[in-house]
């Protein structure tokens, strides 16, 4: 059984929901939600920031979202329901960049699985983000490459952005 | 053949439609591909980092590629630079 | 800089609220929130659970709070919101008995502060819960004794339950 | 001097109320409180298993009080059973 619920959300149709998501994964018989909620911040490398702009491949972001619920559930599951939702265009700051909640029978797989699955998002989806700074320049931010390797459970090993 | 390539993130500074045609040989790899978008590179995008390519990864709707594998014939390519969601 | 919420709900007067919990740990400068909701279970070692009831001594409790409050903040702040909130009285299957949420400007630490609070509410918190049962019987849960020991950051290691 | 002990949890079982006077001489530390308790269980409380007592603690509004503590004369005193929070 997975029970997973996977989304991008255009900014210029919906905002996230963190609510939706913790309905989503609640259950009678999980007593953990682990949620994690991705904002988008006002500064970064010290340079003040108006908003992000999020470039998505959405069908393979969908398909790689599904796969990452399918590494959670056979790490944590099979009791496990995943919420992963990441917002697409023109963010300002404050806005919902991505939602991540898992739900689980025990607190400790919900942890678990919610880690894993921000971290996979976060270096292995395809997303791109450009910021916009407050003295008008835009930049992409340096990311993560995927050459050379395949997604793996533990593809976040090592990384700290 | 002709592969209609998928350009995401800093690659729309250099081509604001996102999308490009290229000629590959029948059964060209991923790697023979990447050769053909260096060498479309540096004709048409100036400004381009050439390690912004280099760091790319090329992707079908469904999974990365590897660098020996066959260009999928249908449907389109993807250059992914290096990701940045969350 | 401390800024922390702590509060214990009278199943009475009302409900936890989630999202008042992400509300306030929020702020322009902070990029991850991390959040955790336990609920009340169907189930508790095989047997069927139709509802909890949570005995707490409040003084000690939300003194106990702000003492976690203050070693998260000591840990992973000083940029650190942090939500503390436990139910109190009879509860059903689904209700929430406790929310726990941590904001920091990186994720890694909100995750950290999460974890480690709803860690020390769980094994230090003077909070009891008397689990009912369908077949009319009712049992104090087994829990943490806090004999010996003073209430320490890692309180928690060791622990599985 | 008279200490009213509250009670929490599965002592409530026992003492409905949750709450308890006891006498202890001036200066008694938390394990004479402990010791008065105990005695008082056993005459009052026949049902409450011993161990309960063992594994429970005692604290102030404030902190959990060791055992070589005295007994804080202003405010009341609480015994903790093992606690399940969560």
């Amino acid at each position: 059984m997975v029970l997973h619920h996977c989304a991008i959300v255009d900014i210029a149709e919906g905002r996230l929901d963190p609510s939706a998501a913790l309905a989503f994964v609640s259950a009678p018989g999980f007593g953990g939600i682990a949620m994690f909620v991705g904002r988008v911040r006002d500064l970064n490398h010290g340079r003040a920031v108006t908003g992000v702009s999020y470039d998505i491949y959405d069908a393979l972001a969908l398909n790689g979202f599904a796969d990452i619920a399918a590494r959670c559930n056979a790490g944590f599951g099979p009791k496990l329901r995943l919420y992963i939702a990441h917002a697409k265009g023109r963010l300002a700051v404050g806005d919902l960049a991505v939602v991540v909640a898992a739900g689980t029978p025990h607190r400790d797989e919900a942890f678990r699985a919610c880690r894993q699955a921000i971290e996979e998002v976060k270096h292995t989806s395809p997303i791109w983000k450009q910021e916009h700074y407050a003295d008008g320049d835009s930049a992409w931010s340096e990311g993560c490459s995927l050459c050379g390797h395949e997604p793996a459970a533990n593809a976040y090993a090592g990384h700290s952005h | 053949m002709k592969i209609e390539v998928k350009l995401f993130g800093a690659f729309c500074d250099h081509q604001p439609d996102a999308r490009l045609e290229l000629e590959l040989a029948d059964g060209a790899t991923v790697a023979d591909l990447r050769r053909a978008l260096e060498a479309h590179a540096v004709d048409h995008w100036p400004g381009l980092k050439p390690e912004l390519l280099a760091y790319s990864a090329f992707a079908s709707e469904r999974a990365v590629l590897r660098e020996a594998e066959a260009v999928p014939t249908c449907g389109s390519v993807a250059v992914l630079p290096p990701v940045s969601g969350g």
